[in-house]
C-alpha cells in the first residue's frame, strides 16, 4: 500500500479554491486504484487532512500523517510549505509544490527533499511578460504594467523578477498591494483607472481575485490586457463578474477543459462508480485539473521509484529518487490520456524546478470555459536562474547546508 | 483644475460610497448593541449566512445536500426550480427571523444579566457555529449572487463630469443603490429607536437587563425583534457585498471593515453608523492616495481606518454620536 | 471525604495566603509538576509535541499574559496577535544579529521589547474604555502586521518575506531549527511557562494585582482610593505584553520555525487567545491553563473522532467541528460564565460539602 | 462659628483642634445644573462634621469636591492652611483622605480581604519587580505586615467570617461595613462617609455608630458624615452643615441646627426631638 | 387602619420556599407568607436576612442572578407563577421596585417613567395623566425630567424607580427598601404615597424595609425574617408592642429612644482598642 496524504482545505477563507483542487487530486488516485489496481500493483491510499489554509493545522496534519509511511506532501499553501521544508528535510519526506511554495526550492543542490517543477512564481512572471510583449507587438519599451498583488509573501514573489524585467525591457512597473482578504479594492482600481497602465498583472488568491476582476470590469479595463498568475485564474474568479469578464487571461502550467481522454476514464471509473471526492461537477475545471496534475506527477514519480528500486512497496526515500529522476515524456503523457496536457519534465539532481513553461488561457464567458490563447511559453531562465541561485545560497548559508550534486 | 485635485475629488466620492457600504454592516452591530449591550461579533457571519440562504433559495439548492449525500450515497444538488429574486429575498428575510427566534431561545435567554464580555464571547461562539452551519447547509463553494442590481460605472455621472472637467468620474452603480438603501434604513431605524415605545424599551434593556425585566419589558420579544432587524440588515449588506465578490466565507470578514466605523460613530448611534462610515471611507481612501501609496508602499487602508477612529476616540471616548459614558460615584 | 480544610489550620498569614491553602490541592500540584517535568518528556513524540504539547504550553503563556490584561486589569485587548508578532520578529532580529547570545536571553529580551510596544499601544486605554478600547486595540493588530509585512528590515530582506528561525542550542541541545527533538522543544517551553506562571501568580496576589483588579472592578473608585490609573493600566499592558511577547517568540522560534506575519499572527490569533482566557476563566491563572488546553485539544480530538474514528469526509467533519466548537463555547458560557476555573471551584466547593448537601 | 480659631470643647468634653480643611465659596456646575452654590465651611481636626439636606441638595457632590473627584467651578479648597491646587483623586488620597460611597463602590470581583488590602495601597511600597520576586524580594514580608493591620480592622468591624467571600455576594449592609473597613485601612486623617447607614436596621446602625465613634475617639480621625437618619446625625456629630438646593442654609451644633427654622422648613419637616 | 373587609382574600401566597444561589448557596430555608389583597405587608429583617431574595423569588427575577427556587411554591390569585416570565407577571399586575434604584442611566427621567408604562395598552392619554400624577407625587422629578437618570442624585433615582412602578398601574407592588437613602420628610412622604395609593387605588403592597419604625407604622401586617427563616409574624400593631422588636428593630428601650452615642457604653469594647 502506498500512502499519499492530501493536506487539503475545504473550509476557511480559501475553501472555494481548495475544494476543486483536492477533488482532482483524490479522483486521480481513485482512478489509478479502480482502473489499474493502483501503481505497480500497490493500491494508493490518500488520507485527507483538513488544514483550513492554516499553518498550525497544516503542521498538525503533517505530524499526524507522517508516521503512516507518507510518500509525498502537497499542501497547496505557501505558508505551510515554509513550515514543512525543514521538517521534511529532517524526517525524509518529499514535499511537492507545483507552482507555489518556495521558489528557490527549484535548486536541488540545496533543497534535497523539495520539488516544485514544472514552474514557479518567477517563471510565471516571466511567461506573462513574454506574452504581453507579444501582444504589444514585440516590445514593452515605454509601456506601463501594473501589478495588483496579495500583500503577503506569496503576492510579493514576482516583484523582484518583474523589476529585473522592467529594467531590461524598458517598461514601467507600478505596484498595487491589496491587503487580505481584499474585499475592498476601490483605491487600487481608481489608481489603475487614473494611471492607465497598458497591462495589469494579478497575483491574487481567494476573494481578492473575484473583486479585482469585478472592479476591472467596472472601470472598463480591457479584459484581454488583464492577466493573472495561475492562482488567479479559476472559473470561480471570473464567474461572479458575469459576461463582462470575457477575455480575462491567465497563465497555466497545464491544460484544462474536457478534451483529454483521461476524463472519460474518470467519468467511468470514478464518478459513475460513485467514488468521486466531490459532487463531480468540478471535473475539467482549472483547479481540478491542477489537483489532478499534482497527483499525476506524484504517481509518475512513485512509478519511477518502483522502476529504479525494483520493488513496488517503495519507501519515502526511494520516492525522492523517483522524483529526482522523473522523466515525463510526451509519449508517456499520451499514454496517460493527457496529450499536450503538460510539458515534458526531465528532473535531475540539481534541477527540481522543471522546464518553467506555461500557456495562456483566455476566459470565454459565453461558453463558460477557458480557451487556449497561446502555445507553451518558456520562462526566461537568464533572469530567473541567478535569482534562484542567490536565494537558495542565502538559505544554504543560514542553515549550514552543503551543496549536493557536485 | 489640476489633475490631482480632480482625482482626489473622485477618490473622495468613491470613499463616500465605500463608507456607505461599511455603514450597512455597522448598522447591524449598532442595533444589537443598542438593544442589549451585546457587541455582536457574529454580524459578519450573519451577513454571510443571509447571502448564502438567499442564493440557495434563489437557485433552488437542496439544503444540507452534502450531508444527505454523504449519508445516503445519493446525489442531490438542486430542486428543479428557480425562485424569483424578490420572493427569494422575502423568504431569506423570513429565515433570518426564524434564526433570531432560535438564537434567543438557545443562547440569549440563558445569558441575561451577564457581563458584556461574556455576551461578546457567546456571539463569537455563535459565529463559529453559524459558519459551520452555513457551510453544511449550503456548501462552501463560491456562489454568484445576482438579484438584478445594476453594476459598473454610472454613465451619466461619467459623461456629466467629463463635460465639466474633462475628466469623467467613476461611480459604481451598485454603490449608488447601496447608498440609497442605507439612507432609507438609517432614517427608518432612527425614527423607530428614538420615538417608538419599542425603541425606548430597547434602550432600557441595554442599560439594565434586570430593571427592564422588572418593569415588564419582555427581553424575549425585544431580542427577537432586534435580532430579526439586524438579520435583515445583514441580508441587505450580504446582497451588496455578495454582488461584488460572490458569496463565500470571506464575506463574513467585512465585519472587520465595519468595526472602525462603529467605533467612530459610536456603538449606540444609528446615524453615527452612517456618518462614521463616510468619514472612514473618505479618510482611508484619501490617506492611501496622498500618503499611503506614494510614501508608505500602499495597503494602508486596513490599519488606517482603525488609527483614524482611535484618534477620534481619544477626543471623544464614546465616539462621535455615542451615548456619553456615565462616570459617577 | 478526604477533601477538607478542617484539620488544616493556618498559623501564619503567609500560610493562609499561599497558592493552594488546602493540603490535597498542594499535593496534586506537586504531582502535576513532577509528571510534567519527569514523565512527559520521556514519553513525548513528534506528534504529541508538535500537535498538542508545545502549542499548549505556548498558548498557555500567551493566555496568562492576556488574562493579566483582560481578566485582572479589565482592559479588553484584541491586539494579541500583533503583540505576538512583535515578540516573534524581535527574537528573529536578535537571533540573527547576535548569534552568540543565548536564545534564552533573546526570548526574554523579545518579551521586553514587546512590553515597550504594548505600553505604547496601551496609552489610549487612559481615555478609552470597554469595547471601544477592544476595537481600538485592533489598530495595533493591523498596524503591526502591516509594518512587519512592509518593512524588509524586519525580515532581513529575505526574498519571500518569511522569517526562518536559525538553529540555536541551550546547553548544547537544539531548541530551534529542524533538528530539535520533541523533548527539547517541550522542555524549553515548559521551563518558560513555569517561570511565567510563577511570576504571574506573584504579581497577581499582591499589591500590583490588587491595583489591577481595582481598576477592573471600578476604576473611578479605585482612583479615589489612591490607585494611579496611568501607571496601573500601563503596567498591566507592559506585563501582559511581556508574556505575550515571550509566547510570540517561542511560537515562531520553537514551534513554527518559519512564519509569515499575516498568516501566523493574524487577527484570528487574537480571538483564539481571548477565547482561551474567557473559556478558562477571567482573572484566574489556572483558567488560562484550562482554556489553552481546552482549545488546543478540542479540535484535535474532534478531528480524530470525526475523521479518524467515524470516517466522515474531511470537509463535512471540519464544518461540523466548527459547529461543535461554537456550540460548546456557547454552552460553556451558559453553564458557567466565569469559565472552567469557576466550574472547577464550584465542583470543589461541592466536594468539600459532600456527602452532605449544604 | 469662624471665630473659634483654636478649637473648642464638645458637649461630651472632647477637645477639638484647629481647622484642617476649609471650603471657600465653592460653586459647582454641571452644564445648566448648579449642584453647589457658593458654599463655605470648615472642618476641624478631630471633629465629626455632618452634612445634611434634602435629596439632590448637593451633599455627595460636596464630598466629591473634597475628595478631588469633582473640580469646583469656582472657589477653593484649603487643606491644612494651604490652597489645594488641581489634583488627581489618587493624589488627594495620598494626603490622607479616605472615603466611602453612597452607591457602594466595592471591587466586586475581589474577596473582602483583598478589598480591604487595597485600602492600604498608599502605604505599600514594593513595585512591580519586587512583586514578581515575592519571597526573595521582600514583597511577601511587606504583604504580611500589612495583612496584620488589616486583620485588626477586620476584627474591629467583626467581619472575620466573611474574610474570603467575594464581596459581590454580600448583602447590602455588610458591603457598607466592608467599605468602611477599606477606608479605615488607609489610616486616614480625614474620613468621608456618604450615607454609611442607609439600608440598615436600628441594631446595625448602632453597630456602625459605635465603629465611627471609636475611630474618631481612638485615632482622632476627623470624620465628615452624610446621613439621612436624624437620630444618628444629631447624636453623633459635633457640628452640622445643612444644604438645600446647593445652598448652605445652616451650620452649627446639632441643637442650633435642629431649631433653625429654615432647616425645619426645608428638610426636617417637623422639629426633631 | 386595618380594613378587615379588604383582607380576607389572599392575593399572593408564598409556601415554604427554598432558594439556592449558584447551585450551592442556600439562602432561604423555607419561607412562607401570605399577602392579602388590598393590604400593606411588611417584610422586616437585618442585612442579608433574605428579604430581597424573597421578593425576587416572587417576581421571578432570581434566574438572572443564577438563583433558583428549589422547593415550595408561589401562587398569585391561586395560580402558580414560578414558570412565568417577569413580563407576564407585570402584565398580571405584579411589579417590583428593585433595591438600589436600578434606573436606566442613559434614559431621561421622563423616559424612565414611560418605560414603566410599557405593558399598558390603554392609550397615550391615560399614560400622560399618570405621568402627571407621578410628577404630583414627586415634584422634584418634574424639574429634572429631561436629565439623564444616571446624573441624578441617589434620592432622585429612588423616586424615579418608585414612579416608574406606579406608571404600570399595578395591582401589587413589591417594594424593596423604598426609604433607603431618602431624606426624612421624603420617607414619610413616600409612605404617605404608599398609603394613599393603597387606599385610593386599592393597590396591594409587599415591602421589604429596614426602617422598621416607619414600616410598622404604615403596614397592616409584618413578617420578620432572620437568616432565611421567618421568625415572627403578626399584625403590625402587635409587632410594635413586642419587646424584642422594640429592642432590636426599633432601638427603643423602656425609657424611650436611646442615643446612638450611648450604644458604645453597654457593648463590650473591642480587643484592639484596649
Ligand atoms: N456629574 C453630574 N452631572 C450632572 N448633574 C449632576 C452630577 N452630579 C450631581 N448632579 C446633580 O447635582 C445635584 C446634587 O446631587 P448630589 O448627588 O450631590 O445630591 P445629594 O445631596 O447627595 O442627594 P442624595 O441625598 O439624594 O444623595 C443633583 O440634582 C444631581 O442630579
Ligand atoms: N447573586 C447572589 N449570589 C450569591 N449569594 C447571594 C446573591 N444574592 C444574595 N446572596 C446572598 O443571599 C443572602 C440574602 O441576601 P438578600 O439580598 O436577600 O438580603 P436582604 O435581606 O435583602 O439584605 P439587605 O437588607 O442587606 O438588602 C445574603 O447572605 C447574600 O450573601
Ligand atoms: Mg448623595
Ligand atoms: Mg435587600
Amino acid at each position: 500500500e502506498l500512502v499519499v496524504p492530501n493536506l487539503s482545505y475545504r473550509t476557511g477563507p480559501y475553501a472555494a479554491n481548495g475544494i476543486p483542487y483536492a477533488d482532482g487530486f483524490n479522483d486521480y488516485f481513485t482512478l489509478l486504484n479502480e482502473r489499474d489496481g493502483g501503481i505497480g500493483g500497490e493500491m494508493v491510499r490518500v488520507p485527507e487532512c483538513e488544514t483550513a489554509y492554516n499553518t498550525e493545522k497544516g503542521v498538525e496534519c503533517y505530524e499526524s500523517t507522517k508516521g503512516d509511511g507518507a510518500l509525498a506532501y502537497n499542501p497547496l499553501s505557501t505558508g505551510i510549505t515554509y513550515q514543512l521544508i525543514p521538517k521534511v528535510t529532517a524526517d525524509g519526506h518529499v514535499l511537492y509544490t507545483p507552482g507555489y511554495g518556495r521558489t528557490s526550492a527549484a535548486n536541488g543542490k540545496v533543497f534535497e527533499w523539495v520539488f516544485n517543477y514544472p514552474a514557479n512564481y518567477w517563471d510565471g512572471a516571466s511567461i506573462i511578460e513574454q506574452y504581453l510583449m507579444g501582444k504589444a507587438g514585440g516590445s514593452l519599451e515605454g509601456k506601463k504594467i501594473a501589478l495588483v498583488y496579495h500583500n503577503s509573501a506569496y503576492g510579493k514573489e514576482p516583484i523582484r523578477t518583474l523589476q529585473e524585467l522592467a529594467k531590461r525591457d524598458g517598461f514601467e512597473l507600478e505596484l498595487l498591494p491589496v491587503d487580505h482578504p481584499g474585499q475592498e479594492q476601490k483605491s487600487q482600481w481608481l489608481q489603475v483607472r487614473r494611471s492607465k497602465p497598458d497591462f495589469v498583472i494579478m497575483y491574487g488568491w481567494g476573494v481578492m481575485n473575484q473583486v479585482a476582476i469585478q472592479e476591472a470590469v467596472n472601470i472598463r479595463f480591457p479584459m484581454e490586457n488583464f492577466v493573472g498568475i495561475w492562482w488567479s485564474g479559476s472559473e470561480n474568479d471570473v464567474r461572479s463578474a458575469g459576461d463582462k469578464a470575457d477575455g480575462y487571461t491567465t497563465v497555466s502550467f497545464h491544460g484544462t477543459g474536457m478534451d483529454f481522454p483521461v476524463y472519460g476514464d474518470i467519468q467511468k471509473y470514478v464518478i459513475d462508480a460513485g467514488k468521486a471526492a466531490g459532487a463531480g461537477d468540478e471535473v475539467g475545471t482549472m483547479l481540478y485539473s491542477r489537483g489532478m496534475y499534482a497527483a499525476m506527477i506524484i504517481s509518475e514519480a512513485i512509478r519511477k521509484a518502483q522502476e529504479i528500486h525494483g520493488h513496488s512497496a517503495v519507501t519515502p526515500a526511494e520516492v525522492r529518487d523517483g522524483f529526482e529522476q522523473l522523466d515525463l515524456t510526451e509519449a508517456r503523457l499520451n499514454e496517460l490520456g493527457l496529450p499536450n496536457f503538460a510539458q515534458p519534465i526531465q528532473a535531475t539532481c540539481a534541477d527540481h524546478g522543471g522546464p518553467g513553461s506555461g500557456l495562456m488561457y483566455k476566459w470565454n464567458a459565453a461558453d463558460g470555459k477557458w480557451d487556449a490563447a497561446s502555445d507553451w511559453i518558456s520562462a526566461d531562465s537568464s533572469v530567473i536562474d541567478p535569482l534562484i541561485a542567490e536565494d537558495s545560497a542565502a538559505f544554504a548559508k543560514e542553515n549550514n547546508i552543503a551543496e549536493r550534486c557536485n | 483644475m489640476p489633475d490631482i485635485v480632480l482625482y482626489a475629488a473622485e477618490v473622495t466620492l468613491n470613499g463616500l460610497m465605500a463608507g456607505v457600504l461599511y455603514a450597512l454592516v455597522a448598522l447591524g452591530f449598532v442595533l444589537i448593541f443598542k438593544a442589549s449591550g451585546i457587541f455582536n461579533y457574529a454580524q459578519g457571519v450573519l451577513a454571510l449566512f443571509a447571502a448564502l440562504t438567499l442564493v440557495g433559495i434563489q437557485k433552488g439548492q437542496v439544503p444540507f445536500a452534502h450531508l444527505l449525500n454523504a449519508m445516503t450515497g445519493k446525489h442531490y444538488t438542486n430542486f428543479p426550480w428557480e425562485v424569483p429574486a424578490l420572493v427569494a429575498i422575502l423568504l431569506a428575510a423570513g429565515v433570518m427571523v426564524v434564526l433570531a427566534i432560535i438564537i434567543e431561545k438557545l443562547v440569549l435567554k440563558h445569558l441575561v444579566n451577564q457581563a458584556p464580555i461574556i455576551l461578546f464571547m457567546a456571539t463569537i461562539g455563535m459565529a463559529y457555529f453559524l459558519e459551520g452551519f452555513g457551510d453544511v447547509m449550503w456548501g462552501s463553494d463560491i456562489k454568484t449572487l445576482d438579484v438584478g442590481l445594476p453594476q459598473g460605472i454610472n454613465e451619466t455621472i461619467d459623461s456629466v463630469t467629463y463635460n465639466m472637467f474633462g475628466y469623467g468620474f467613476f461611480i459604481d452603480n451598485l454603490d449608488i443603490v447601496a447608498a440609497v438603501v442605507a439612507v432609507l434604513l438609517v432614517a427608518a431605524l432612527t425614527v423607530f429607536s428614538q420615538y417608538s415605545k419599542q425603541g425606548r424599551a430597547l434602550r432600557a434593556v441595554a442599560d439594565d437587563h434586570q430593571a427592564a425585566l422588572s418593569v415588564g419589558i419582555s427581553l424575549r420579544f425585544i431580542w427577537i425583534l432586534v435580532w430579526s432587524i439586524a438579520g435583515f440588515v445583514a441580508l441587505v449588506a450580504g446582497i451588496m457585498w455578495g454582488s461584488k465578490s460572490g458569496v463565500q466565507f470571506s464575506l463574513s470578514l467585512i465585519a472587520l471593515k465595519a468595526l472602525p466605523v462603529l467605533m467612530l460613530g459610536g456603538f449606540t448611534s444609528i446615524p453615527g453608523a452612517i456618518v462614521g462610515g463616510l468619514i472612514i471611507g473618505v479618510g482611508e481612501k484619501l490617506f492611501e492616495l496622498l500618503i499611503g501609496a506614494p510614501f508608505l508602499g500602499g495597503a494602508t487602508e486596513n490599519w488606517f481606518a482603525y488609527v483614524l477612529a482611535l484618534v477620534f476616540l481619544v477626543f471623544r471616548p464614546q465616539g462621535l454620536f455615542g451615548e456619553k459614558i456615565i462616570e459617577r460615584v | 471525604m478526604f477533601y477538607r480544610e478542617a484539620g488544616d489550620f493556618k498559623t501564619s498569614y503567609r500560610e493562609d495566603s499561599q497558592t493552594f491553602p488546602i493540603k490535597f490541592d498542594r499535593l496534586r500540584y506537586y504531582v502535576v509538576l513532577a509528571i510534567a517535568f519527569g514523565v512527559v518528556p520521556l514519553l513525548i513524540n513528534d506528534y504529541w509535541a508538535n500537535a498538542v504539547a508545545v502549542p499548549f504550553l505556548i498558548y498557555a503563556i500567551a493566555a496568562i499574559g492576556l488574562n493579566i490584561l483582560v481578566g485582572y486589569a479589565g482592559q479588553v485587548s484584541l491586539g494579541t496577535g500583533g503583540f505576538m508578532a512583535v515578540g516573534a520578529y524581535a527574537v528573529y532580529k536578535l537571533m540573527t544579529a547576535f548569534p552568540e547570545v543565548s536564545i534564552f536571553i533573546h526570548v526574554l529580551l523579545a518579551g521586553g521589547i514587546t512590553a515597550a510596544v504594548g505600553v505604547l499601544f496601551g496609552l489610549p486605554s487612559l481615555r478609552i474604555k470597554g469595547f471601544y478600547l477592544a476595537v481600538a486595540t485592533l489598530a495595533a493588530q493591523f498596524f503591526l502586521v502591516w509594518l512587519f509585512n512592509k518593512v524588509p528590515w524586519f525580515y532581513n530582506y529575505s526574498a519571500s518575506g518569511q522569517i526562518n528561525a536559525p538553529e540555536r542550542t541551550v546547553f548544547g541541545v537544539f531548541v530551534t531549527g529542524a533538528q530539535t527533538s520533541a523533548m527539547a522543544k517541550y522542555m524549553f517551553c515548559l521551563v518558560m511557562l513555569t517561570i511565567v506562571a510563577l511570576v504571574a501568580r506573584n504579581l497577581t496576589r499582591g499589591t500590583v494585582g490588587r491595583k489591577w483588579m481595582a481598576i477592573r472592578d471600578m476604576d473611578i473608585a479605585a482612583e479615589i482610593i489612591g490607585v494611579n490609573p496611568l501607571t496601573t493600566k500601563l503596567s498591566a499592558f507592559a506585563v501582559s505584553s511581556f508574556f505575550i511577547g515571550i509566547a510570540g517568540a517561542l511560537f515562531f522560534a520553537v514551534y513554527l520555525g518559519a512564519a509569515e506575519v499575516g498568516e501566523a499572527f493574524g487577527i484570528q490569533k487574537s480571538f483564539l487567545i481571548l477565547f482561551m482566557v474567557i473559556i478558562g476563566g477571567l482573572g484566574s491563572i489556572f483558567g488560562s491553563f484550562a482554556g489553552a488546553a481546552f482549545l488546543v485539544l478540542l479540535p484535535v480530538f474532534l478531528k480524530n473522532v470525526l475523521v479518524g474514528t467515524l470516517g466522515w469526509p474531511t470537509d463535512l467533519a471540519a464544518h461540523i467541528e466548527l459547529m461543535i466548537v461554537g456550540g460548546l463555547i456557547v454552552t460553556f458560557l451558559i453553564a458557567e460564565p466565569h469559565g472552567l476555573a469557576q466550574l472547577w471551584r464550584v465542583a470543589k466547593e461541592k466536594l468539600r460539602l459532600w456527602p452532605f448537601p449544604h | 462659628m469662624n471665630d473659634m480659631s483654636d478649637g473648642y470643647v464638645t458637649a461630651d468634653g472632647r477637645q477639638i483642634g484647629g481647622v484642617i480643611m476649609e471650603m471657600k465659596n465653592i460653586t459647582l456646575r454641571f452644564g445648566g445644573v448648579v449642584a453647589i452654590k457658593d458654599i463655605s465651611f470648615d472642618i476641624r481636626d478631630g471633629e465629626i462634621r455632618a452634612i445634611i439636606g434634602p435629596n439632590g441638595a448637593g451633599k455627595s457632590s460636596m464630598l466629591n469636591v473634597i475628595s478631588g473627584f469633582y473640580i469646583p467651578t469656582e472657589g477653593e479648597v484649603m487643606f491644612k492652611g494651604v490652597k489645594r491646587g488641581p489634583m488627581k483623586p489618587y493624589q488627594v488620597a495620598r494626603l490622607g483622605i479616605a472615603r466611602t460611597f453612597q452607591n457602594i463602590a466595592l471591587f466586586d470581583g475581589m474577596s473582602v480581604l483583598d478589598n480591604i488590602m487595597t485600602g492600604r495601597l498608599t502605604h505599600m511600597k514594593s513595585g512591580l519587580l519586587a512583586q514578581a520576586g515575592w519571597w526573595w524580594t521582600g514583597a511577601a514580608k511587606e504583604e504580611d505586615e500589612h495583612r496584620e493591620k488589616v486583620e485588626k480592622i477586620i476584627d474591629f468591624l467583626e467581619i472575620q467570617n466573611i474574610r474570603k467571600t467575594p464581596v459581590g455576594r454580600l448583602p447590602y449592609g455588610l458591603k457598607k461595613r466592608v467599605e468602611l473597613a477599606r477606608a479605615l485601612a488607609a489610616e486616614p486623617k480625614l474620613l468621608l462617609l456618604d450615607e454609611p447607614m442607609a439600608g440598615m436596621n436600628v441594631e446595625e446602625k448602632e453597630d456602625m455608630s459605635r465603629f465611627i465613634l471609636d475611630v474618631n475617639d481612638e485615632f482622632g480621625t476627623t470624620i465628615v458624615l452624610i446621613e439621612h437618619d436624624m437620630g444618628v446625625v444629631m447624636d453623633l456629630s459635633d457640628r452640622v452643615v445643612v444644604m438645600d438646593y446647593g445652598k448652605k442654609i445652616g451650620d452649627g451644633t446639632p441643637d442650633e441646627v435642629r431649631n433653625n427654622q429654615d432647616v425645619i422648613d426645608a428638610y426636617l419637616g417637623v422639629a426633631h426631638d | 387602619m386595618l380594613d378587615a373587609a379588604k383582607t380576607d382574600t389572599t392575593l399572593l401566597e408564598v409556601n415554604n420556599i427554598e432558594v439556592i444561589y449558584n447551585h450551592v448557596i442556600l439562602v432561604l430555608k423555607g419561607v412562607s407568607l401570605n399577602v392579602p389583597k388590598g393590604g400593606i405587608t411588611a417584610l422586616l429583617g437585618g442585612n442579608g436576612a433574605g428579604k430581597t431574595t424573597t421578593l425576587k423569588a416572587v417576581s421571578n427575577l432570581l434566574k438572572s442572578e443564577r438563583g433558583e427556587v428549589t422547593k415550595g411554591s408561589i401562587t398569585y390569585r391561586g395560580e402558580r407563577v414560578q414558570e412565568m416570565s417577569p413580563a407576564d407577571l407585570v402584565r398580571k399586575g405584579v411589579i417590583q421596585v428593585m433595591e438600589g434604584r436600578h434606573c436606566f442611566e442613559h434614559l431621561t427621567v421622563e423616559e424612565n417613567l414611560l418605560t414603566g408604562a410599557y405593558t399598558r395598552k390603554d392609550g397615550r392619554g391615560a399614560i400622560q395623566a399618570d405621568l402627571e400624577m407621578v410628577y404630583n407625587y414627586f415634584p422634584r422629578l418634574k424639574e429634572r425630567r429631561k436629565s439623564q437618570a444616571g446624573y441624578t442624585s441617589g434620592g432622585e433615582q429612588q423616586m424615579v424607580a418608585m414612579g416608574r412602578a406606579l406608571m404600570s398601574r399595578p395591582e401589587t407592588i413589591l417594594l424593596d427598601e423604598p426609604s433607603m437613602g431618602l431624606a426624612p420628610q421624603l420617607v414619610e412622604q413616600i409612605f404617605e404615597i404608599v398609603k394613599s395609593v393603597n387606599e385610593n387605588e386599592g393597590v396591594t403592597f409587599l415591602l421589604a424595609e429596614q426602617n422598621t419604625n416607619v414600616a410598622l407604622r404604615y403596614a397592616h401586617y409584618g413578617y420578620i425574617l432572620e437568616s432565611g427563616r421567618i421568625v415572627m409574624d403578626g399584625p403590625a400593631a402587635d409587632l410594635r408592642e413586642n419587646p424584642d422588636v422594640k429592642e432590636f428593630y426599633l432601638g427603643m428601650s423602656d425609657e424611650g429612644r436611646k442615643s446612638f452615642r450611648d450604644v458604645r457604653s453597654y457593648r463590650r469594647r473591642k480587643r484592639w482598642l484596649a
